[in-house]
Formats: structure tokens, C-alpha cells, sequence
């Protein structure tokens, strides 16, 4: 399967886990791109932390508003309904626990839900942002990616190497091979792309996997 | 994408509160004080009350109404000279009552909607109102620990809404109603218009409706709601 | 002279202090007067802690907004430029170091500017309000009030007896009888009442007052 | 009553800036960053500065030109990924750069405002950013000491301003501006549109007249306000 398609079923995946009127943040990179999998006018509310709830359609340079940015620096559009507001108040929706659920891209995801997504020491600091209270303070999150790097080697590890985002705070693991639940017994392994066996599963993953009985769910 | 509807009715909405449920409610006197809700709360008779409200309105308005039916156990405000029997309750040791600096009531407030435990401040040092709590040296200096505040509930009065819950407030009524609406677990606003999606532009909004649980609509305005004349 | 006359020097003598372009904060009761001794037009900002800067005009019940008070319960009007904020925001214009000045009033006020205006044990216990941050973090302080309470006691003291509002936080008080700095030296007499003599503000005046040389101003 | 006259020029407004001073920048990339009360700081030259902002802009925008002319000896920031030269001059040793959490650069200039010395969070336990700083207890829980942040000077950008300093943002371009609009000695403000006292409704100001002490109305918007076309 080419890996584009593995994404668009990723991203497919991903995008059933948005429930009726939730309150979401989709972070830079794969997850922004969750929205496109959303049936038309489905109720949600997107949520940027630079200070926008209820994103609209993100526009192309013609149509954008020099004032009107998602924090990944996307331009983009209001609904009726959508509301602005300073930084502060912006995180004490994430912090206050009125954030339902963020997606977020990882570099490493341990067996009990650390994340480490923002520095690779000596080659990577960009700083922080507001990745750090996302992950934290989110009700739900799940990390989004591929589950190899570039070099083949698995993202899911048993202890993160990196320096964390936040500790614990991963719930659930959607890449383009599985998904797996963070829980208090460890790695859960919920469903598995069509076409992969449990076993392609396990050998790409570096840290345990629990498997339930019966068949999994295929995505 | 569209945004859920979360208008209710009076009775609904005011039904979510239980027997001992901790309270934020909005106003500084008549202005931004949800008269409509706060009689609904009196009329289901929910019992072992704290609220936590800048002050305990006049008699016969407002959290007056709830201390007359004995729904009360402990209030935390700022100020309750303009009712006496507030006053009286608590000398008599039947309403526990916890009064803090009026700034420092609104820092706490927004510090728990916020998601913070605390923030440290000068306020009080020296007086009895500091006495008692947690001290912390900040750059050498003696900080008082004020404890975040949450609330099981806040019930708000809003002038205009939406059924998103995005939230207006008329002039001087905003005071504690936005900070109330970012710290507890479910916030009620009643509002005395209704407008669709679109109604407030996207700047002119006070409380985003992510904040907000349920949006109640007046039908009408009591007496409590107008100009006092002392 | 009849004690409406000696009040109204009062407010007209606390009125001289208030400087062009300040932003100032009259306690309730006696401070609130002050505003009627201005001149028409005069560029002051009044601030009230229930979230409202540039007050206009008081107004009778009949022309009221019901939404509109100061943290007195006064209906007032507002003036091209008057702002409304929530009650966080106006205390962080207090305790931010914006307010440039407030006059309270006071049950007592010592010799080191200690003020006692809010709790009298037994009698009377209101609750605070935003008189301790007024009082604590304004960046002048002045107390207006009758320099005698109604014993006939002076309520300037060597050291207050009731629960302070605010350690050594008055600058300067205004009384029917003279104005007086609290300083790093105790208190000074500033200026008398027309028609009393600095002997009579002294026996009418509990705490130590220190007298410069020379003639004094009358008010 | 009316209110003071705060308009100034230019050149007035950042001269008072002096060599050494903290100057916190609004903006969260392009949207609310003062480019022109930035520009004329480079013409000005002020050296060893120290800088609080979201980001670092862009190549070629904002911060970049002060970090260009060497004149930023510190930097308190959340993210500065998209300026090679911030990330070059930090790791070169030349730039000193202090890195906070999003929300708790926003809380610590808040509680600056808001006169507290300090907030606390569980924000970063068990990452590098709590390393080295103060925890306190409480109720149980542990909790980091976020100091509060105040600066000499604050630069913010606004779309409408009256001369007595009331300001309003538009959309995204709000971010950072009112809070640090209240967290600085002096706060400049570089506004769009300046229209007379009444130009904003009372209800509709975002930030509240007296924080403000200068404002400069802007005769054209440079090409660092517009659409950025990657």
C-alpha cells in the first residue's frame, strides 16, 4: 500500500474519534489535515491557541485575512458562531479543561503515554509553544504518525529518550499501521490497517503490545 | 462544520445541580446577578449550598431569596453589608462565610478556570485576612498563597447569546460573569436575547461558547432585574 | 463654622489634589463628593471596581440603566472614551500600579498611615470589598474624614485598635481641620481649616503631628 | 470630565526607550506585532535589550531586525522556529533565550499585570521546563512558581485607537496585546485607525484607556503587515 494511502486512512481513522460537538485542537502537520475527513457540516469546534475558536475553511493567499491565522501560521476563516480572544484566555479553555480532545504529531510515545514532540537536543529547538499544556491538559489525547522514522526504526518506544512534552498524557496512538490505546496495563492494541497482520504490528513496535482475543478491527 | 445547540429550559438546566453542589454566581449587586436562575434554584430547593458570589444582593433579591429558604451552608464573597440577613445568619454561626479582598475573589476565580492551583500576592499581608494561609518567598519577598477557586456550577446572566453559548454582557453586569464562566464544571447563562449563530461578531464576544454548557432565554425580565430606587 | 461648610472646604481641598490626566478612585460616601468640587471638564479618569473607567455624570432613577452602576450602587452615565472591563481586569488596573490615586475614608488611620475603614468587632463586619487592594495599591492614598469621630475622638492615632484594611499605606489625610502627610518622619501638618490654629489641631489630633516652621496655608 | 490626549509621535514614543530596557512585543507571528514601532527601535539603535514575545518572527520581519542589528542580549519566548538566525544566535551562544510554555508566558505577563508576584502550575512537572524552579505544595499537590513577568516598555499593535489609549484588535492580531498592555511601565500602542474619544462603544474595548500611556496612529501599513505567501 503506497503511504499516502496509508495517511488517508489514517487520517480517516483519526477523524472518527472527533465525537458531536467536541471542542478539538489539531496540531501542525498530519493532524491539521484530519478536518478534511469530517462529513460536511459536522459539529465540532476547532480550537487554535492563538486565540480562535471556531475555525472556518482555511483560505488560499487571495482570499486571507492578514489578521486571521491558525497558530500554525495557516490562514483561515470564521463560521457563525466563531469567537476570538487573547492568549490567556485562549489556554484557560485548554488548562480549564474545555479542550475535548487534541490530535498531536510525535517523535517518540512510551508504553505508558509520555510524549516527547518538541526538542531533539543539538539538532532541533524551536521552543515549546503550546504544545506542552496540549498535551497535558487536553481531556483526550491522541498522537497521530507514522509509526516508523525515517530510518524504519518504531516511534512507540518503552521509555522515551527525547525530552518529554508532557508525562502520561497520551490516551490513544493512531499511525499508519495501528491503533493502540494507552491505558494503565500498558500498550493496547485496538485496531490494525487492512492488509497488516498482528504480528507486522508487533515486530515494527519496540515496546510491548497487549493484544485482546478475537479479531481486531481492520481501518 | 456547524456548532451545538445548547439552549434549555429553566427547569432543566437548574435540575443538573444537586443537593450540596458549590455555586458561582455572577453579578455585583443587581447588574450581571441571574435572578431568573437563582429563582428556579430556590424553587427545586437544592439544600447544603456554598456560593460563591461578590456579594449577597439586597433583601428580597437574589442570593437573599436562597438564604430565606435555608439552601445555604457557606458563602464566599467579598462584601454582604447591604444584607442584613446575611449578616445576621452569620453571627448567629448558621452561614459559614468566608470573605476575601474583591480582586483577590476574581484572581481566584479565573486561577481555577485558568487551570492553575494558585497565585501569590501581597493583598492582605498584615492583616487578618492573610491570616492563616500558606506563605511563599518570591524573590525575597513574603507572598500570601490564594488558593484557585472552582465551582460544580456558575449561572450567569448574559444580554446577548447564542446557542453556542458565546456570551455579551451589558455594561457594568459583566464584572464577575466571564471569569465565573471559565471555572466551573458546568456553566448555565441565562440571556436576555436569543439571536442565531452569528448574532455577536467574532471580537465583540465576552465568553466563548466553549466555555458554556447551557443558554437559558428570558421570557421576560422580573422586577429584581430593574433600577433599584433606595 | 457649621460642619456642612467645613466639609465642603474638605472636598473642595481634596478635589486641588487631583491632577490633570490621573486615574482616580473615590471610596464611597465622602470621596464620591469630591467629584462636584472639580471644574467642568476638568481630564481625570474615574475608575470603579466593578468594571468601569471614565464615569460620567451620576443619574436619577429615571434616566437609569439598570446595568450601569459604580461599586457603590449609584447609576452613573459614561463619556465619549469610558471603557467596561470584567472584575479582573479592574482590579489588575489596581494592583497593577494604573490607579493613580484613591481617597477612602476611615474609622482610624496612625501615625505610620495604617488604615482601619472596614470592621469594627461585634458591630459591624461587611466584608472587605476592593477597599484593602484600593488602599494597598493605589499610588497615592488619601483618606478623607472628620478629623473627630462622633465621641468626639480624634481618628488620627498613635496605632490603630480595629482590623487594618492596609499596613502603612496612606499618604496624606484631609479632614475638616487640616491636611496632614503621612511621612518616613511621622505625620506633618500640612495646612489648616481658615480659622483654626495649629494648637486646636493638635489637641483635636491623638497621634504626634509635626509642625514645619512658618505659617501654614489654610484651606 | 474629558480624557487625556496620549497620541505621539514616532519617534517621541520609542525614544524614551532606553539602552538595557525589557520590552515585551505583541504579535503571535504576523497577526498584532508592532513592525513599525519595531523599525523605528532599529533606527533608534537601543542595544541590550531584553525581549519578551510569543516568536521570533520571521527571516526578514520584526524581532528579526533587532536580533539582525545585535541589539537583543535575552529573549523570554515560546517558539522560535521560524527564525534561523534566533535559533544560529542561541546556539552560538550570542542570545540568550529563556523558553516558557505558551499559556504560562501568557499567565506569568498577566499575573505581571494583575500585580501578583507569582502563579502555580502543574504546567511542566517532569519536563525540563520545571528544572531548577520553585515548587510549593498545595493542597497536596505539587506545584511550579511561575514568577510573574513585568517590562519597562510594552510595543502592541492595534486596529482601532482613541487618543486616550482605549484599544481594540482585530481578530488573531489580538494574542499577547492586552496582556501585556497591562504588565509594562510604558505602553506604547501603533494603531491602524485613530478616531476620536467615543470612536470605540465602552463594551467593545479591549484594552481599557488607562493602561495605555502613547499612541502612535500609523500613516501606511508596511509590507511586514501583509499576507505571507510561503
Amino acid at each position: 500500500m503506497p503511504l499516502s494511502d496509508a495517511r488517508a486512512r489514517l487520517l480517516a481513522r483519526a477523524a472518527r474519534d472527533i465525537a458531536p460537538g467536541m471542542v478539538v485542537n489539531l496540531g501542525i502537520g498530519l493532524p491539521t489535515r484530519v478536518i478534511d475527513h469530517l462529513p460536511p457540516a459536522f459539529p465540532v469546534c476547532l480550537h487554535s491557541e492563538n486565540g480562535i475558536a471556531g475555525i472556518g475553511p482555511t483560505l488560499g493567499y487571495d482570499a486571507a485575512d492578514r489578521n486571521l491565522i491558525d497558530a500554525g501560521g495557516a490562514y483561515v476563516s470564521t463560521l457563525p458562531g466563531t469567537s476570538y480572544f487573547d492568549s490567556a484566555t485562549s489556554f484557560a479553555l485548554v488548562r480549564g479543561g474545555r479542550l475535548d480532545l487534541t490530535m498531536l504529531g510525535a517523535f517518540e510515545v512510551s508504553a505508558r503515554g509520555d510524549l516527547a514532540n518538541w526538542k531533539i537536543p543539538g539538532l532541533f529547538t524551536p521552543g515549546i509553544g503550546g504544545g506542552m499544556e496540549l498535551a497535558q491538559k487536553a481531556r483526550q489525547v491522541t498522537v497521530l504518525t507514522t509509526h516508523l522514522d525515517r530510518k524504519g526504526k518504531s516511534k512507540i518506544v518503552p521509555e522515551c529518550t527525547l525530552p518529554l512534552t508532557a508525562q502520561a498524557c497520551v490516551n490513544r496512538i493512531i499511525t499508519d499501521m495501528a491503533v493502540i490505546d494507552v491505558t494503565g496495563d500498558g500498550l493496547i492494541l485496538r485496531e490494525l490497517r487492512a492488509g497488516l497482520t498482528v504480528g507486522e504490528v508487533i515486530a515494527a513496535t519496540s515496546a510491548p503490545l497487549t493484544v485482546p482475543d478475537g479479531t481486531l478491527p481492520e481501518f | 462544520m456547524r456548532f451545538p445547540d445548547k439552549t434549555a429550559t429553566l427547569h432543566d438546566a437548574i435540575a443538573e445541580i444537586g443537593d450540596g453542589a458549590t455555586i458561582m454566581l455572577g453579578g455585583f449587586g443587581v447588574p450581571g446577578t441571574p435572578f431568573t436562575l437563582i429563582a428556579e434554584l430556590v424553587r427545586q430547593g437544592q439544600t447544603g449550598l456554598t456560593i460563591i458570589k461578590n456579594d449577597a444582593n439586597e433583601t428580597g433579591m437574589g442570593v437573599d431569596h436562597l438564604l430565606a429558604a435555608g439552601q445555604v451552608r457557606r458563602l464566599i464573597t467579598t462584601h454582604i453589608g447591604l444584607n442584613p440577613r446575611a449578616i445576621g445568619l452569620m453571627n448567629e454561626g448558621r452561614l459559614e462565610v468566608e470573605f476575601c479582598a474583591q480582586g483577590i475573589l476574581a484572581e481566584r476565580i479565573r486561577a481555577g478556570g485558568a487551570g492553575l492551583a494558585a497565585i501569590v500576592t501581597d493583598i492582605g499581608l498584615g492583616t487578618e485576612l492573610a491570616a492563616g494561609k500558606q506563605h511563599v518567598i518570591i524573590g525575597g519577598r513574603d507572598g500570601v498563597v490564594e488558593t484557585a477557586l472552582r465551582a460544580d456550577f456558575a449561572l450567569l446572566h448574559a444580554e446577548v447569546a447564542d446557542p453556542f453559548g458565546n456570551l455579551c454582557y451589558a455594561a457594568t453586569a459583566r464584572n464577575f460573569n466571564p471569569l465565573m464562566a471559565t471555572a466551573a464544571g458546568r456553566v448555565i447563562a441565562e440571556t436576555e436575547a436569543l439571536g442565531p449563530l452569528g448574532t455577536l461578531e467574532p471580537g465583540r464576544v465576552h465568553t466563548p461558547g466553549p466555555f458554556v454548557d447551557r443558554v437559558v432565554p428570558l421570557d421576560a425580565l422580573t422586577e429584581e432585574y430593574a433600577v433599584v430606587r433606595r
